[in-house]
C-alpha cells in the first residue's frame, strides 16, 4: 500500500496513529516486538505495527533505506559492516542479548555425540558451520578458540543456513555447526553436545542483534523514533519477565512444535543494549578483518 | 466382378463409405486421456512410494526427509487452516499475474524482434547479457522499489519467465517454412496476416514449450520471492516452517508447490491438445 | 572487413546506448542501491583481475560446465526416451513437472541430504536447473519428427541408435539447440544459486558477499560480470549452433534472400 | 506486360556455388498463357520464384506492367511444385483456400462462393474440413490449385500443378485452367514435364536449355483456341509439334556437356542420362 | 511372395472417418513388377504403407514369403510419393543414399561404389555435397530413387516416383528400373499416374477403383520382355493395351459417383470431373 511512499508520509499524520512497519525475520529473538504488538504497546504510542518477515539483510535492509519499512532488525555485525560502508541506517533499541551463561545460551557451537572434539581449541583444522560467512557467527567462534588455547586461523568455517545444520552436522559434512534455537534444541535432542558458547566468550552479556532505523527518518521524525524505541523497551522489559508469554507468542508467528517450544533457551531481553560488548565484537571484527575501516559505534547509534 | 460387387454394398453400409463424417462417437482420444491419467498417477504414486521407503529403510534420516505418510499428515494439519487457503491464492496470485505478463510481453517482443528487420541482430547481445541475471540478485532492487508489496515478487517473477517466453518465440519464428511463407507472400498476405496466419502457427508449438518452461519458473520464483522477501504466500509459509525446523511441514508446503506444478501442466497440456491439434507432435499419437 | 565492423557494431551499439544512458541517469546518484556508473566500473577493474579471477570465477565456471554439459547428456538422453514412448511419457510427465515446480532454494537442502555440501551438491543443483528446458524442448522436438522422414527411416530398416543419431536427434536439432540456450542462462542463475549455501568461493558467494557487506558497487559490478560470462558464453553456444545447425539455417534461409 | 531480361541466378552455398539460370530473355503479353518446359533441375522454378517476386535475381530484371518487380505483385497466384509444404497444416481445406480471398477483403458470402466453386471444380466439394495431411497428394496438389483459382488472379504461376494426379483428373484440370484463363484473361505461367500438356494447353512453349541455362526455343503452338482432349491431341499438327518439343528437349540435354567443360567446377549440371552400366549390380 | 488378402483401411479422425481402402485381394508372384494405377485419392499410397508394414490395416492382412507383415521387412526399399520429405535434410545428397547401406553394415568401399553408381544412374553425379534443400525437385526425387536402387532391395516399392522429372529423364530412368529388376529380380509394385509408364514398365497393371476401393482389374501386359522406349511405345499392342487400362480408369470413376448419391455427405470421395460451369467467373 505504500507504493514509493516516503517516511515522512507517516508522520504527517498527527491525527492519526502512525502506520509503522517493520521488517522481521520470523524466529525466536523477535518475540518480543510480536508481544509488545499483542499488549498494545505500540498502540498506545499512537502507532500501528505492521509485522513484515524477510529472510535477512538482503530484504530488510533496503526495504528500511527505501522507506517501504520504517524499522529493521538485524545483527550487531551486519550494522557494523554497514556502518563501515556509510549506509544512511542508524541503530535505534536493543533488540537480543546472549544470556551470558556458558553452556545455557540461545546459540552455541555444538558437535555430534560421538566426535572426538571436546572444547573449542579442538577446532582447529575442522569444519565448522556458520550461517553467514564473516559475520558474528566466525568471529565469535574464533575468539572462542582463542580463549580456549587454540589456533582461530585453522578453523574452516562453510556456510550453511541454521535449519540446514542439524541435517549437516548428523551427515557429517562439517565437523561442528554454530547452531542457534530451534534448531540447538533439536541437536541436543539427538544427542549433540555444546563445546563452546561463542557469544558468552565474546562479552558477558554480548547484544547480539538491534533494530535499526534510516538516517532519513531518524532526522526527520525523531519523535517517531522515540515513541517506537519506547514501546519497544517496554515489550523488551516485558517479555523478559515473563517467559511463559514468550513461550506462547512463539507458536503464533512460527510452526515450532509445541515440545519444542517449552524446551527452548531464550535469550536475554534486556531494554538497552550493552555498549562494551559491542565494542568487543567490533574489535574482534576488525581483527578477523570484516570491516574495511574501524566501526564507529558512534556514529551507527547517534 | 469386383466393380458390381462394391457398387452394391455401398447401399448397404453408409458408414464405412469413404470419407463419411461422423459425430466422434466411438472417440479413441477420450479412451486415451483415461490411461494417460492411470499412467500419471502410477508414476506419482512410485515417486512418493519411494520417498516414503528411503526414510524408512534408513538412506536418509526421516528426521530430515520425512516419509511421505509423516508429510501427508502435516499437509493434513495444513488445508485446515484458512490461512493456509489464503497463502495458496496469495501466490496463485502473483503465479498467474507474472506468467500472464511474461507470456504475452514475450511473444510480443519475439514477434517485433524477428519481425522487424536487423532488429534480431541489434538486440541479441543485449538479450543474452541480460538473461543470465538471476533474479534473486534483484531482490535488493525490487524491494527497494516496491517493499514487500505484490509487486516486488511480480517484477521478479516477470524478469525470469520473460525470457524463457522470449527465446522460444525466437526459434519457433525461424521455424517457418519457407515454402508456407512464400505462398503467403505471394498471396499478398500483408505482415500482420503473415504473422497471424503462418508465422504464429509455425512458432505455437515453441510458445507452448515456452509457456510450460514459462509457468514453472514464474510458480518458483514467486515461491522464492515470497520466501526471501517475506511477502505473503506460500513461500514466506515455507521460510518460516523452516527457520522453525518444522521439516514435515515444510515437507508438505513443498508438496503443495509440486502439485501446484503438476496442475499447470496439466492445464497446458490440455490447451495444447485444442490448439496444436494438426500439429506432428500431437496429431502423430492419434495413429498410433 | 566492412561486413566484420558491421558484426561488431550490431553486438556493441544496443549496449552502448544502455550504458551511456545508465551512466548519464547515475552520474551524481545519491541512492546508496544506485552507485554512479563509474564507480561500478572503477570497482569491476578493482574486484575481477587478478586473484579474485582464479579464486571465485574459475571454479565457478567449471562447476556451471559440467552441470551445464551433464544437464545436456542427460536432458537429451531422458528427452529422447521420454518424447519417444507415449507411455513413458504420461507415466513421468507428473513426477517430473512435479520436481520442476520446486524452487532450488527448497530444493538445495533436500539435495545437500544427498549429495553433502561439496562441489558435487553445487553441480546438482545446476543439473537440476537447466535440465527443464533442454528436456522440455527435446521431448518436444522428438514428438515432432516428420511422419514420412520417419517411414522412410523405418522401411529402410534403420532401428536403434541409427534412427536415433540419424532421425530423431537430427530433426529435433533446432528445438534442442533451443533448449540449450535457454538452460545456459539457467545454469549461470543457479551456479549463483547454489554458491549462496555451503559456498567458500565463487561468483555466486562473492556477489552475495558483496551484498551483505552494503559493497553495492563491487555487487553491481559482479552482476555485470554474470552478464558478460552470459554473453560469451552465448557466443560460443552460437558458434556450435553455426555448425550444428548449418543445414536448418540453409534450409530456411535460402527462400528469403528476396 | 511481363518482360524477363537477362534474368541470371546464381545460389552461392558455402561449399556449393550454382548458377541456376544464365541468361533469360522473354516476355509474355498480357492474357497469354505460356507453358515451360525443360529438363529436370535446369532453372525453371528459379525463373518462376524471380518472376513472382519471391527470389532476387542476380542479375538482369523482370518486368510487370513495365514495373520492375521487387516483391509479390498484387492479383498474382502461384501453385507452387511443394505443394504439400504449400499449404497451411494448421488449417483445413477451407480455410487454406480461403486465406487469400480474406486478405482481399471480400465479403463473406462471395468468399463462400468462390470457395466452394473452386474446390467442386477440382473434385474435393466433400473434404472441406480434413486438413491437408488427412489427404492423399493429389488431394492436396488439387487443393493448391483450388486456392490460385478461387483467388481470381490476374497473373497465375503453375510450377507442374498436376503432377501428383492420375491421368483423367490431369485432363479435367487441363480443361479447368484453359477454362478460367478464356474467362478471366489471365496471363498464365505453366510449368510441365508433360510435353502434351504443354503443346495442348499453351498459345507458346518456351523451352529451356540445360544449364548453364538459356531459352533453347519458343514455340508458338498454331492450334485452334478451342481445344478439346479428344480431338485436339488426334491433330496431326499437335502430334508434329509435340515431336518437336521433344526433340529439343533431347537436343538440350545432350548439348548441356559440351559448355561445361569450360566451367567444370559448376555442379548441379545436368546429365540426366543414366549411364546403365554403371548401374549397381 | 506377396499376398494382400482382403484389405481395408479405415482412417478414423476426430471430424473425419475415412475408408481409404474397402477390400482388396491380389498377389504378386516372387521377382514380379506389377504396376498400379488408380484415380487420385483412391488408397494406392494407403495400400503401399500397409504392404510396407509401416501402416496396420483396418482389417485382411498382407503377407510376405508367407509370413504376415507387422513391420517393415528386411531388404525392402521404398520411394515415397512426398520425395521431399523423405529425405534427411541435415545430410547431404551422398550420406542420404549412403545411409540404408551404413545400416547393412557393409564395408565402407562398396558402399561408396554403390552410392556413387546410384548418383550417377539417376544422372546426380555432380551433386553429392549438396543437401537437399538446395536441389530442385526433380532432383530431390532422383535422389529419393537413388536411395532405393543403391540399396539394392529384394523388394521395392515405389509411390509415383517419377513424378518431378521431365520426359526424358523419366524415359532413362523407367529403362533404369526395369534394368535393375532384370539383374537383381526384385519384386517391383510401382504406383503410377501415367498409364503409358503402367503399360510400358509392368508384367501386369493392377486397376483400382474409386473409393470405396476395390481390385477393379488385373491386367496382364503380354509385351515382349525386352523393352524399348521407341519400338516398344510403338508397337499396336501397347497402344490397344494403354487405351484398355485409360477406359477402365474411365469407368472407375463414372461409376464411382453411383453409391455416392446414396450417402451425400460422403468426403474424399473422388469426382474429379469439374463442373465447368460452376468455375468461379
Ligand atoms: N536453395 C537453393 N540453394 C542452392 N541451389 C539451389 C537452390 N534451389 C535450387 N538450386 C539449384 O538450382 C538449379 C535449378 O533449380 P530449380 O529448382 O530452379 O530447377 P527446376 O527447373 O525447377 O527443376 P525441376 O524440374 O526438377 O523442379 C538446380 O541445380 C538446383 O540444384
Ligand atoms: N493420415 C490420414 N488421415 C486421414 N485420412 C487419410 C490419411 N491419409 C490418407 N487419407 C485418406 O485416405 C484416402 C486415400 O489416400 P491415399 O493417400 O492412399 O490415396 P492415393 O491413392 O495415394 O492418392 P494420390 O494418387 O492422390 O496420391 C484419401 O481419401 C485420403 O483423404
Ligand atoms: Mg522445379
Ligand atoms: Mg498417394
Amino acid at each position: 500500500a505504500c507504493g514509493s511512499s516516503d517516511s515522512s508520509e507517516t508522520t504527517a499524520s498527527d491525527d492519526g496513529p502512525a502506520s509503522v512497519k517493520v521488517g522481521v525475520i520470523p524466529i525466536v529473538d523477535v518475540a518480543p516486538i510480536y508481544l509488545g504488538k499483542e499488549k498494545g504497546f505500540f498502540s498506545n504510542r499512537n502507532i500501528d505495527l505492521t509485522l513484515e518477515t524477510g529472510q535477512g539483510g538482503a530484504a530488510i535492509v533496503p526495504g528500511v533505506l527505501s522507506g517501504q519499512f520504517q524499522f529493521g532488525f538485524s545483527n550487531v555485525t551486519s550494522l557494523m559492516i554497514a556502518q563501515t560502508e556509510n549506509v544512511p541506517i542508524k541503530a535505534v533499541v536493543n533488540g537480543v542479548a546472549s544470556t551470558g551463561q556458558p553452556g545455557a545460551d540461545f546459540g552455541a557451537v555444538v558437535v555430534r555425540a560421538d566426535s572426538p572434539i571436546q572444547s573449542a581449541k579442538d577446532l582447529a583444522g575442522k569444519k565448522v558451520a556458520v550461517n553467514t560467512l564473516k559475520n558474528i557467527g566466525d568471529t565469535s567462534i574464533r575468539e572462542s578458540v582463542r580463549k580456549d588455547g587454540g589456533d582461530p586461523s585453522g578453523v574452516q568455517f562453510v556456510e550453511i543456513g541454521f535449519p540446514q545444520m542439524p541435517a549437516a552436522l548428523d551427515g557429517g559434512q562439517v565437523d561442528a555447526a554454530w547452531v542457534v534455537e530451534p534448531s540447538l534444541s533439536v541437536v541436543k535432542a539427538k544427542g549433540g553436545r555444546v563445546i563452546a558458547s561463542n557469544f558468552v566468550d565474546v562479552a558477558p552479556d554480548l547484544t547480539v542483534a538491534l533494530y535499526f532505523t534510516s538516517a532519513k527518518l531518524a532526522q526527520e521524525d525523531p519523535d517517531l523514533v522515540k515513541r517506537f524505541v519506547e514501546a519497544m523497551q517496554e515489550s523488551l522489559a516485558y517479555a523478559d519477565s515473563n517467559p511463559d508469554e514468550v513461550r506462547r507468542i512463539i507458536g503464533t508467528y512460527t510452526q515450532i512444535d509445541a515440545a519444542t517450544v517449552a524446551a527452548l533457551t531464550l535469550p536475554k531481553w534486556p531494554a538497552e543494549y550493552n555498549r562494551a560488548s559491542l565494542e568487543a565484537l567490533a574489535r574482534l571484527g576488525q581483527q578477523d578483518g570484516l570491516f574495511g575501516s574501524a566501526p564507529e559505534l558512534d556514529k551507527l547509534f547517534s | 466382378m469386383t466393380m458390381s460387387d462394391s457398387a452394391g454394398d455401398g447401399t448397404t453400409s453408409a458408414v464405412a463409405v469413404p470419407g463419411a463424417l461422423t459425430a466422434s462417437g466411438v472417440s479413441p482420444p477420450r479412451r486415451r486421456s483415461g490411461t494417460t491419467l492411470g499412467y500419471g498417477l502410477a508414476g506419482l504414486a512410485v515417486f512418493f512410494g519411494v520417498l516414503e521407503l528411503l526414510p524408512r529403510v534408513g538412506v536418509v534420516s526421516a528426521d530430515y526427509l520425512p516419509p511421505t505418510s509423516r508429510v501427508v499428515e502435516a499437509l493434513a494439519a495444513e488445508v485446515v487452516e484458512p490461512a493456509f487457503w489464503v497463502a495458496v491464492s496469495d501466490t496463485l496470485t502473483s503465479w498467474i499475474l507474472g506468467l500472464a505478463i511474461a507470456t504475452a510481453a514475450g511473444i510480443a517482443a519475439g514477434v517485433l524482434i524477428s519481425v522487424v528487420p536487423h532488429l534480431r541482430a541489434v538486440t541479441a547481445s543485449t538479450i543474452e547479457f541480460l538473461r543470465p541475471i538471476p533474479s534473486v540478485a534483484l531482490i535488493p532492487l525490487a524491494v527497494l522499489l516496491y517493499g514487500t508489496d505484490l509487486r516486488s515478487t511480480l517484477l521478479l517473477v516477470v524478469y525470469a519467465s520473460f525470457w524463457q517466453v522470449l527465446i522460444q518465440v525466437l526459434y519457433g519464428v525461424q521455424d517457418v517454412d519457407p515454402v508456407a511463407d512464400d505462398t503467403a507472400r505471394s498471396y499478398g498476405l500483408n505482415r500482420w496476416a503473415r504473422i497471424r496466419h503462418v508465422l504464429w502457427p509455425t512458432a505455437l508449438p515453441y510458445v507452448m514449450t515456452g509457456v510450460r518452461l514459462a509457468a514453472a519458473v514464474a510458480l518458483v520464483l514467486a515461491i522464492t520471492a515470497e520466501l526471501i522477501i517475506g511477502t505473503p504466500g506460500l513461500g514466506s509459509r515455507i521460510a518460516v516452517a523452516q527457520t522453525s525446523n518444522a521439516v514435515p511441514a515444510m515437507y508438505a508446503l513443498v508438496a503443495v508447490t509440486g502439485l501446484l506444478g503438476v496442475l499447470i501442466n496439466v492445464g497446458v497440456r490440455l490447451l495444447e491438445r485444442r490448439v496444436l491439434s494438426w500439429h506432428q507432435s500431437v496429431r502423430g499419437e492419434v495413429v498410433l | 572487413m566492412i561486413r566484420v565492423a558491421r558484426q561488431v557494431g550490431l553486438i556493441v551499439g544496443l549496449p552502448a546506448v544502455i550504458f551511456t544512458a545508465w551512466w548519464l541517469a547515475t552520474a551524481d546518484s545519491e541512492n546508496f542501491y544506485f552507485p554512479p556508473l563509474s564507480a561500478i566500473l572503477e570497482a569491476f577493474g578493482e574486484v575481477w583481475t587478478g586473484r579474485r579471477l582464479a579464486d571465485d570465477v574459475l571454479p565457478s565456471v567449471a562447476r556451471l560446465a559440467v552441470g551445464y554439459l551433464a544437464a545436456l547428456a542427460l536432458g537429451v538422453g531422458l528427452g529422447v526416451v521420454i518424447g519417444s514412448y507415449r507411455r513413458v511419457r504420461a507415466a513421468t510427465e507428473p513426477v517430473l513437472e512435479f520436481l520442476r515446480a520446486i524452487p532450488p532454494p527448497v530444493l538445495v537442502p533436500v539435495i545437500m541430504l544427498f549429495a553433502g555440501i561439496g562441489d558435487g551438491m553445487k553441480v546438482l543443483v545446476i543439473v537440476c536447473g537447466c535440465i527443464w528446458p533442454i528436456l522440455l524442448n527435446t521431448v518436444e522436438g522428438v514428438r515432432a519428427v516428420d511422419g514420412v522422414l520417419a517411414e522412410a527411416t523405418r522401411s529402410y530398416g534403420i532401428r536403434g541408435f541409427g534412427r536415433l543419431r540419424h532421425l530423431v536427434l537430427g530433426s529435433a536439432s533446432p528445438q534442442i539447440f533451443a533448449g540449450a540456450r535457454q538452460a545456459l542462462s539457467i545454469g549461470i542463475i543457479l551456479m549463483v544459486i547454489s554458491e549462496m549455501f555451503a559456498a567458500s568461493n565463487g561468483l555466486g558467494f562473492a556477489i552475495v558477499q558483496f551484498q551483505r557487506t552494503f559493497a553495492i558497487s563491487e555487487m553491481w559490478s559482479g552482476i555485470l560480470l554474470l552478464g558478460l560470462l552470459g554473453f560469451t558464453l552465448s557466443l560460443v553456444l552460437r558458434a556450435v549452433e553455426a555448425r550444428a545447425l548449418a543445414w536448418y539455417h540453409g534450409l530456411r534461409r535460402t527462400q528469403r534472400s528476396s | 506486360m511481363l518482360d524477363v531480361r537477362g534474368l541470371q541466378k546464381v545460389y552461392e552455398g558455402r561449399e556449393r556455388r550454382v548458377e541456376a539460370v544464365r541468361d533469360l530473355t522473354f516476355s509474355l503479353e498480357a492474357g497469354e498463357l505460356a507453358c515451360l518446359v525443360g529438363p529436370s533441375g535446369c532453372g525453371k522454378t528459379t525463373l518462376l520464384k524471380c518472376v513472382a517476386g519471391l527470389l532476387a535475381p542476380t542479375s538482369g530484371e523482370v518486368r510487370l506492367n513495365g514495373r520492375p518487380v521487387d516483391g509479390p505483385p498484387p492479383g498474382m497466384a502461384v501453385v507452387f511444385q511443394e505443394y504439400g509444404r504449400s499449404l497451411f497444416a494448421w488449417m483445413n481445406v477451407y480455410d487454406n483456400v480461403e486465406l487469400p480471398l480474406r486478405q482481399k477483403r471480400m465479403p463473406k458470402a462471395r468468399r463462400r462462393e468462390l470457395v466452394h466453386d473452386a474446390l467442386a471444380a477440382v473434385g474435393l466439394a466433400d473434404a472441406h474440413r480434413a486438413y491437408p495431411w488427412q489427404l492423399s497428394g493429389g488431394m492436396q496438389q488439387r487443393v493448391a490449385i483450388a486456392r490460385a483459382v478461387a483467388y481470381e488472379p490476374s497473373v497465375l504461376l503453375m510450377d507442374e500443378p498436376f503432377a501428383a494426379v492420375d491421368a483423367q483428373t490431369r485432363a479435367d484440370l487441363e480443361d479447368l485452367i484453359r477454362d478460367l484463363w478464356h474467362k478471366l484473361r489471365v496471363t498464365v505461367l505453366f510449368i510441365t514435364h508433360d510435353i502434351d500438356e504443354a503443346v495442348y494447353l499453351g498459345q507458346r512453349v518456351l523451352i529451356l536449355s540445360s544449364s548453364p541455362t538459356v531459352v533453347q526455343e519458343q514455340l508458338t503452338i498454331d492450334l485452334p483456341d478451342e481445344r478439346d482432349q479428344l480431338t485436339t491431341r488426334a491433330d496431326p499438327r499437335f502430334t508434329s509439334l509435340r515431336t518437336h518439343v521433344y526433340e529439343q528437349i533431347q537436343a538440350a540435354k545432350r548439348n548441356a556437356g559440351t559448355p561445361q567443360e569450360e566451367a567444370p567446377e559448376v555442379a548441379g549440371s545436368d546429365d540426366t542420362r543414366p549411364d546403365l552400366d554403371r548401374t549397381p549390380a
